[in-house]
């Protein structure tokens, strides 16, 4: 069984279709990496992202605060477990470091009318002014949790549970039905 | 401010994302307090028709425990802060 | 006057210019045998049955604002005995007895409707849960059923069972449950005890009670002082405002609840129905209005209202269930102030105070309990000891640990 | 039937005709049209019957305050009954029906209630209907439920999309009227974030009626100036058909905007809103939502052709439609001069005003003569008005012949918005009204609602009051200039309150849509009921869809003027929400079917459903619950299949839905020892060990298994029931009760795809996949460990426990490859027969075993009531619900406890939730000794077993009982035991 095939299943139904609209496009992100960041209610981001540059600075500091002491660091390679074990040992005792790669998934939305697609769902305000472009929040999207990101002026990062992917998914492409 | 909440972490939010828990109780009692302490703190509240403190969490957000002093008239809330302070006295 | 169609054809005639007043509008005697603080159902059902059953007939209702103000006049009107507790059962079938011999007792239809009550379950687990209360209720000789899917599905073809999240398997059915026209019975108890000699004092706010000792010797009111021998409690939704008043906490917090009303329709729901898979129930009043309601706001409060997410969990639970709401308009939400117990159930005792008596805690369920309640308080009031019916609604029972806990969700009101 | 469409109407496109049909016949309107002004065109006044008496009835108003002309529209799953025709706008092919007649609107045997009229006064059926006893539930009142409600709603599914939406402002303007459009464009001017939302078709308010010049220019120039400019700011958001129709806390408003409920069914998108609700966060708000002409209260004022003054110069100015051919006009202030002066400017003959006051301060030279201290008394006319009778000042009465009747009795502010959050509005003797409350924070009322009359002091209070909103933003702000009105406005004077005209002989109506008469209210009075609340329970005064917009204030005023008062002592009743009613569509948005709630999916779901897995909703999760093999078509065939293979060879079983929290940190030990009732201090890296945790009212919360996996570093599972919970719990523990701890907790349910393997085989399978050693000796029971997987290239965490009491293991992977991993493991246990197996399987494996899930720990249980005792440590002087656990209701030896139970007969069944009696003992529930709490078919034994909680349970294995199940009307022996089943040795677990 040693060289059973082991396929890394995408939890979006739709893996391939990018629900694309002339004002809205929808598309998962497939490889990289989802880590949730453990410090303690004291730590602040600054300690992580120098921890960060020392211990791999080749995953890039993309940290996003999830809460006081909680982040989640996401990055667009591929983490070995031999290489997350070694950052998991260098992190250990100010941080802790769990593997969200197959439990937080994340997609993105972008397109002029993202803005208004996830209005329907969050109530924090991303209009310009109030949401710069790097800003994140823990949220709902509608009955869903997820986190958002602004990536670009109509871009956005969304990071969800894997067992609501599907439903998020499907909520999206009915809010975005009406600009395709 | 049963709408909205300033959640100290987050920002302003709205009430579908906190899961509220009810008044904060006298402190825990020590593990060697009376029953009679005990059962004050697990079941009786003062309840009042004006300020209050009570537990909410941010559940559908940061996940913090937040003590909100809200007024149960006016439904105005004067402050928000992380629960953890209540112990510690400081800042969360 | 005793109303009848006779006297209706009567004054009819006379352009109904010769109706006499349904109450009097008394001022406060400086002295009662039993100040009832409380001018809401339970207040005005314990004035009305410690007049009637016990003979103790001067009694004053005190009332803050006009009666029937509180919690009987904003509420969804359902009744029903589904309980499945030893402590509980017993009283709310007392309760629905005398709901079914209301109207000819105290002369004023209420419209007491038994229409049925049904509970849908989606779940094995439910179901089990339900075939457990149902066969609680068949103990005491309560009526229960349990409806499978087809024989729901003839009774409520319109329900959503084709297209549902959380399917429906079939329902608890209480046939004796139903609605009651809420006002009408406040305004029945008041007649009642009124024609017996009753007070009821109507913009007469308690603010202070006086004591000596572990007695009570009166209250102070908007209206003067007033003494009495027996001071009762019954105030449901203001519980710990009151108790305040002579330093007392209780295992109560006071929650807003909303119910709604939508315009008026042609008969489309004929029983009440309750949804399993969310906190939604429904019937429709005698004037075509859909009446239902859904789960408590969460956070302490005595404002009477609510706030939009709860309009829109309760719309969502209400449409789950039957589709065919979509484009039904909800006219009106309105809030009433519950007294939410440590326990889910009612607490009605003696108090630390010797002349003091309590009665509140009655979470969701004091409509339905009215007459029980009135008559089990007049009970307590009249002879010191509880009725039959009301044992277990002790004072004492956190302390003890004998909780009456319905849901199994433990000492957090707001989960009741 | 002639047509009263005559010239002008600058809402109406003449060029786009539209189609429609109203009681089946076939009219036609034009674009821009409302129904209602539709119908009045084609000379359809009669359009419904009231609720009661079943009288004719005609259109009152020309918005959204209309409680007549209630009309069903449209079929099937799109009918919407009860719409106001004067809020409808006109599309092509639209179905209008009358309500509440039978068998037509002209003809309704329902009318006969109105000779009733003196038996049916307020409050006549709790006075009646109750002898003889039997008869109400029998025949009263299926006769009074009958007669219930107006409009008939679709049992059709609705196919139309909504959707909610949130939405931010600086300011939010409510009513785009001249105020409204006043304060958006100085706000908007000044850069702050704008939304401006009027229920109507098309902003503009009262402009859209004004019939005269606005500083030389027209006045839809006017308006279409202004609204050019709002357009043009990018900062300004015009929401048109969008009603605000409840204020919350916290600045939050709930609008609903009518998105495409204006087009005809061909015409609407899928895929677009039909409503749209909006939940709105402003940090200030301008109320700018006008006034409501007032009735006055004489006979027969319910006749069609009777309509309010100010909605005759609406149709008249922006539909083009006249209101009769010989009009009268009955008004107590000045404002009606001016819709005399359109109606003669258009041509229309006006045959009297009649004004209660003696000398009214107007400036008017029309033709209408015009009748000052007079009072018209009735009407006349079946089901259209024929002429009026009014009484002069001498006493004298005279008989005036007209088609059309314009009524204004002053003006009520719509202050609902300004009281839902509780504030109580304030009457003004000056304005004859009930003025919004003096506090409303963040919220400044300007315009009519303020007591403005007049478009130019609405333009100037509009920019005021946006100018105080910016202030209290710190931006400054300048107010807009707009034209004055150079000629046409009637001067403001005093309004003299009439409420109800004495000399009446008629049915004078206060509420039409409840056909509350004055009489009603003078009952109420005369039987007790005279307070403002009881006045309005009692006779339903303002209960009706309408809310009293048009009756609240007569009927306060009928109050007042009975019991000497004034109408700010009588008060009125409380503003709830909504303002006009909302749809349960728009307030569910896409959370409906079976986008109810969302669904969770186990990282398995789909290697079950290849494996043909049936599903069923736990909570929010989809779980597999059996897998029908070769035909089996009755679940009992498959469960009975899959849990003799778990029994004699090996299954697999999902149980990724389990919570999963990752704790960390320097305390964690200290802090689950806190948490649950057994000891943690202890636990091994490398151990798992079962636990349960209190609520601190020292009753079981839930349970579950914790894994210590390193050093500070330990994995919980919950059952997937109170996963959330439980973590949510936790939360509250470490953050609240005890923040000095170092203990850092993760949600990990979603990253790990969990198998459990369970069966005497189950070693052999999962050898042959995991790198390590799985001997008893090296992974003994309750061991817990991260292993190697498939040759180095998948690491898992194997945990060595088991509820189905065979020996088993859970092995955890990253969810990605739960499906390839839960394959191999399907390959790898073929040749040991290895099948899949669902939660019913693990149900009866679990009750076989004794094992407890929610089903027993229903919230009501101690540890001791489950055989578990022993576990809660004596030792530990801390720990959830330690001390309550200790109350004499919790120890008491008399509480229902669990044990085994089974049927004395093997082939009787029983039910969960059947009920425990003595034998020989009479059915009541004193003598209920306890329920069944689950029950299965256990095909290990060959029969039916059960759990129970039972009073002195425990020391009663081996007695007769009577299981009884009244709703079935059922009993069977039963004979309680020991509740494990199968291997009370646990010898299984050990192998």
């Amino acid at each position: 069984m040693r060289d059973y095939p082991l396929n890394n299943r995408c939890a979006f139904p739709h893996p391939d279709a990018s629900g694309a609209g002339a004002s809205i496009n929808l598309v998962p992100v497939k490889d990289g990496f989802v880590f949730h960041v453990l410090g303690d209610a004291k730590t602040d981001e600054e300690a992580l992202k120098q921890a960060i540059a020392k211990i791999a600075p080749e995953l890039g500091g993309d940290v996003r605060k999830a809460s006081p002491g909680q982040w989640f660091w996401v990055g667009s390679v591929d983490v070995s477990d031999g290489r997350l074990a070694e950052i998991q040992a260098a992190l250990s005792g100010q941080f802790a470091l769990v593997d969200q790669t197959h439990g937080r998934l994340r997609i993105v939305l972008s397109g002029t009318s993202s803005r208004t697609v996830l209005a329907k769902g969050t109530m924090v305000d991303l209009s310009a002014d109030q949401y710069a472009i790097g800003q994140s929040a823990m949220t709902q999207i509608g009955h869903i949790g997820a986190m958002i990101t602004r990536i670009e002026d109509d871009s956005f990062e969304l990071i969800v549970l894997r067992s609501f992917a599907g439903s998020l998914w499907d909520e999206l492409q009915h809010m975005a039905a009406e600009f395709h | 401010m049963s709408s909205l909440v300033k959640c100290p972490h987050c920002g302003l939010r709205p009430k579908e994302e906190f899961t509220v828990r009810g008044e904060v109780a006298t402190p825990r009692p020590d593990a060697g307090a009376e029953e009679a302490v005990w059962f004050d703190h697990v079941y009786l509240r003062d309840n009042p028709r004006g300020e209050h403190r009570e537990y909410w969490h941010h559940s559908g957000g940061c996940r913090r425990w937040l003590v909100l002093t809200r007024n149960t008239l006016t439904h105005e809330t004067s402050e928000v802060v992380d629960a953890s302070t209540l112990k510690t006295g400081g800042a969360a | 006057m005793r109303y009848s169609a006779l006297s209706l054809l009567g004054n009819a005639f006379s352009k109904n210019k010769n109706w006499k007043p349904a109450w009097r509008n008394p001022d406060p005697k400086p002295h009662y045998d039993v100040i009832i603080v409380g001018g809401g159902g339970h207040g005005l059902a314990t004035a009305y049955y410690l007049s009637k059953v016990y003979g103790v007939r001067n009694v004053a209702v005190l009332e803050k604002g006009y009666l029937g103000s509180g919690n009987i006049g904003r509420n969804t009107t359902i009744i029903r005995s589904n309980y499945l507790l030893e402590g509980n059962n017993p009283f709310y079938e007392f309760s629905m007895k005398l709901w079914e011999g209301l109207e000819q007792d105290f002369n004023f239809n209420a419209m007491v409707s038994q229409r049925g009550v049904i509970n849908l379950f989606h779940s094995d687990a439910q179901r089990d849960a339900y075939t457990r209360r149902g066969n609680a209720m068949r103990l005491h000789g309560v009526d229960a059923e349990l409806l499978n899917r087809d024989q729901l599905r003839e009774k409520l073809p319109f329900l959503d069972y084709e297209n549902a999240r959380f399917p429906i398997m079939g329902g608890l059915m209480q046939a004796r449950g139903g609605t009651v026209r809420h006002d009408a019975v406040a305004w029945g108890f008041a007649r009642g005890a009124d024609q017996n000699g009753v007070d009821i004092i109507q913009n007469c706010e308690v603010t202070g009670i006086d004591r000596d000792g572990d007695q009570i010797t009166g209250v102070q009111t908007t209206r003067g002082a007033i003494k009495c021998n027996k001071l009762a409690m019954a105030v449901a939704g203001s519980s710990s405002h009151v108790a305040k008043m002579i330093d007392m906490r209780l295992p109560i917090e006071s929650h807003a609840l909303q119910a709604f009303v939508s315009e008026g329709l042609k008969p489309f729901v004929d029983t009440v129905v309750t949804f399993g898979a969310g906190h939604f129930y429904v019937s429709q009043s005698d004037k075509g209005g859909l009446v239902f309601g859904g789960d408590i706001e969460g956070y302490n409060s005595y404002a009477q209202r609510g706030n939009l997410a709860n309009v829109e969990h309760v719309a969502e639970a209400g449409m789950a269930m039957i589709p065919a709401l979509s484009r039904v308009r909800i006219l009106r939400s309105w809030g009433g102030i519950m007294d939410m117990s440590m326990d889910g159930s009612p607490i009605m005792d003696r108090t630390h105070l010797s002349n003091l008596y309590f009665n509140g805690g009655w979470c969701y369920g004091g409509f339905k309990a009215t007459p029980a309640s009135g008559y089990c308080f007049a009970h307590l009031l009249a002879t010191d000891t509880p009725h039959e019916t009301a044992t277990a609604f002790r004072m004492d029972r956190f302390a003890r640990g004998y909780l009456l806990d319905e849901k199994g969700v433990g000492a957090q009101a707001n989960l009741h | 039937m002639t047509s009263f469409r005559i010239d002008g109407g600058t809402l109406i496109d003449r060029n786009d005709v539209r189609r429609f049909s109203f009681n089946g016949e076939a009219l036609s309107g034009f674009g821009g049209d409302t129904v209602a002004s539709a119908l009045l065109a084609n000379g359809r006044q009669l359009v419904g019957r009231s609720f009661k008496y079943h009288r004719p009835r005609g259109i009152l108003t020309a918005g959204a305050a209309e409680p007549n002309a209630l009309l069903t529209i449209g079929r099937d799953g799109r009918r919407d009954p009860n719409t106001r025709a004067t809020m409808a706008e006109l599309f092509d092919g639209l179905e209008a029906r009358s309500q509440n007649c039978w068998p037509n609107v002209k003809f309704d045997i329902g009318a006969a209630n109105g000779l009733l009229g003196p038996l049916l006064g307020a409050g006549f059926y709790y006075k009646t209907f109750m002898w003889p006893a039997a008869f109400w539930e029998k025949f009263y009142e299926p006769l009074i439920r009958k007669a219930a409600g107006l409009g008939r709603a679709s049992y059709d599914p609705d196919p139309g999309y909504y959707e909610k939406c949130w939405a931010h402002c600086d300011l939010l303007v409510i009513g785009a009227g001249p105020a409204g459009l006043a304060a958006a464009l100085t706000a908007g001017r000044a850069g702050a974030r704008v939304i401006i939302a009027d229920e109507g078709a098309q902003l503009g308010g009262g402009l859209l009626a004004e019939g005269s010049p606005i500083g030389g220019k027209p006045a839809d120039a006017v308006l279409a100036d202004i609204v050019g400019e709002l357009h043009a700011l990018p900062n300004v958001e015009i929401k048109k058909r969008t009603t605000v129709f409840a204020a919350y806390d916290d600045q939050v408003f709930a609008a609903v905007e009518r998105v495409q409920k204006h087009l005809p069914e061909g015409e609407i998108n899928p895929h677009r809103a039909m409503e749209r609700l909006w939940r709105i966060v402003a940090r200030q708000v301008v109320l700018a939502t006008g006034a409501e002409e007032r009735p006055i209260v004489f006979g027969g004022n319910d006749r069609p052709g009777v309509m309010m003054a100010g909605a005759m110069r609406t149709y008249l100015n922006a539909y083009g439609v006249a209101p009769g051919k010989r009009v009268a006009l009955f008004a107590n202030n000045n404002q009606a001069y001016q819709t005399a002066m359109d109606l003669e400017a258009r041509g229309i003959d006006v045959a009297a005003i009649i004004d209660p006051r003696t000398c009214p301060n107007i400036r008017y030279e029309g033709k209408a003569r015009m009748i000052a201290g007079a009072m018209v008394r009735d009407t006349a006319g079946r089901k259209a008005i024929k002429s009026i009778t009014v009484r002069h000042d001498d006493g004298r009465d005279e008989v005036i012949a007209v088609d059309a009747l314009g009524v204004s009795g002053g003006y009520s502010p719509i202050v609902h918005l300004a009281c839902h959050r509780g504030g109580k509005p304030v009457w003004s003797d000056e304005h004859v009204g009930f003025m919004p409350p003096e506090n409303t924070d963040g919220m400044t009322p300007c315009g009519a609602v303020a007591g403005k009359i007049g478009i130019v002091d609405c333009f100037a209070a509009g920019g005021a009051a946006a100018v105080k909103a910016l202030a209290e933003l710190g931006v400054m702000g300048e107010a807009a200039t707009l034209p004055g009105v150079t000629q046409g406005d009637a001067t403001v004077d005093h309004v003299q309150p009439v409420w109800s005209v004495s000399s009446t002989k008629g049915k004078a109506f206060v509420d039409f849509q409840n056909d509350v008469a004055v009489s009603d209210i003078t009952l109420a009075m005369r039987e007790g009921y005279d307070h403002v609340e009881l006045a309005k329970r009692y006779t339903t005064n303002g209960m009706a869809t309408d809310q009293g917009k048009t009756s609240n204030v007569n009927a306060i005023g009928i109050l007042a003027e009975n019991k000497g008062a004034s109408p700010g002592e009588i008060g009125t009743t409380t503003f709830r929400p909504f303002y006009t009613p909302v749809s349960f569509g728009a307030l569910v948005g896409a959370s409906k079917g079976m986008e109810f709630q969302p669904v969770r999916k186990s990282p398995l779901h789909g290697w079950a459903e290849r494996n043909g897995a049936k599903f069923v909703e736990t909570g929010l999760w989809y779980r597999s619950s059996w897998f029908p093999k070769n035909g089996e078509t009755f679940w009992r065939d498959s469960v009975d299949r899959e849990v003799n293979t778990v029994r004699t060879k090996v299954g697999i079983c999902d149980v990724s839905t389990l919570g999963k929290v990752e704790i960390f940190g320097a305390d964690a030990a200290e802090f689950l020892n806190r948490v649950y009732c057994n000891a943690f201090l202890k636990l091994p890296i490398g151990k798992a060990r079962y636990g349960i945790m209190l609520r601190e009212d020292g009753f079981v919360y839930d349970d579950g298994t914790t894994s210590c996996l390193g050093e500070n570093h330990y994995f919980m599972t919950t059952t997937t029931a109170l996963a959330a919970g439980v973590l949510t719990h936790l939360e509250f523990c470490a953050q609240v009760l005890w923040p000095e701890l170092d203990v850092r907790l993760a949600s990990a349910t979603d990253q790990w795809a969990q198998m459990a393997i369970a069966g005497p085989k189950s070693r052999d399978v999962l050898s042959k996949i995991i790198d390590e050693d799985l001997s008893n000796e090296a992974f003994p029971f309750l061991a817990a460990r991260e292993v190697s997987m498939f040759g180095g290239r998948l690491k898992g965490r194997l945990f060595r426990i088991s509820f189905s009491g065979e020996l088993a293991y859970e092995i955890a992977v990253p969810a990605g490859y739960g499906d390839s991993v839960a394959d191999a493991i399907m390959t790898a246990g073929e040749e040991f027969g290895i099948a899949p197996y669902g939660t019913e399987a693990l149900g009866v494996m679990r009750i076989e075993k004794g094992h407890v899930t929610h089903a027993e720990i229903n919230g009501t249980v101690t540890p001791a009531d489950l055989g578990m005792g022993k576990m809660v440590s004596a030792k530990k002087d801390d720990f959830i619900g330690r001390v309550m656990n200790l109350r004499e209701g919790l120890v008491d030896p008399n509480r229902p406890s669990l044990v085994g139970i089974k049927p004395k007969s093997a082939s009787d069944k029983f039910a969960t939730g059947s009920h425990i009696l003595n034998p020989g003992d009479a059915v009541s529930l004193a003598n209920d000794q306890g329920y069944v709490t689950s029950m299965c078919h256990s095909p290990t034994l060959g029969h039916a077993i059960g759990l129970a909680l039972v009073k002195n349970g425990p020391s009663r294995h081996g007695e007769e009982v009577v299981i009884w199940n009244g709703l079935a009307g059922t009993t069977v022996t039963g004979i309680l035991c020991d509740p494990a089943f199968v291997d009370p040795e646990n010898e299984k677990l050990h192998a």
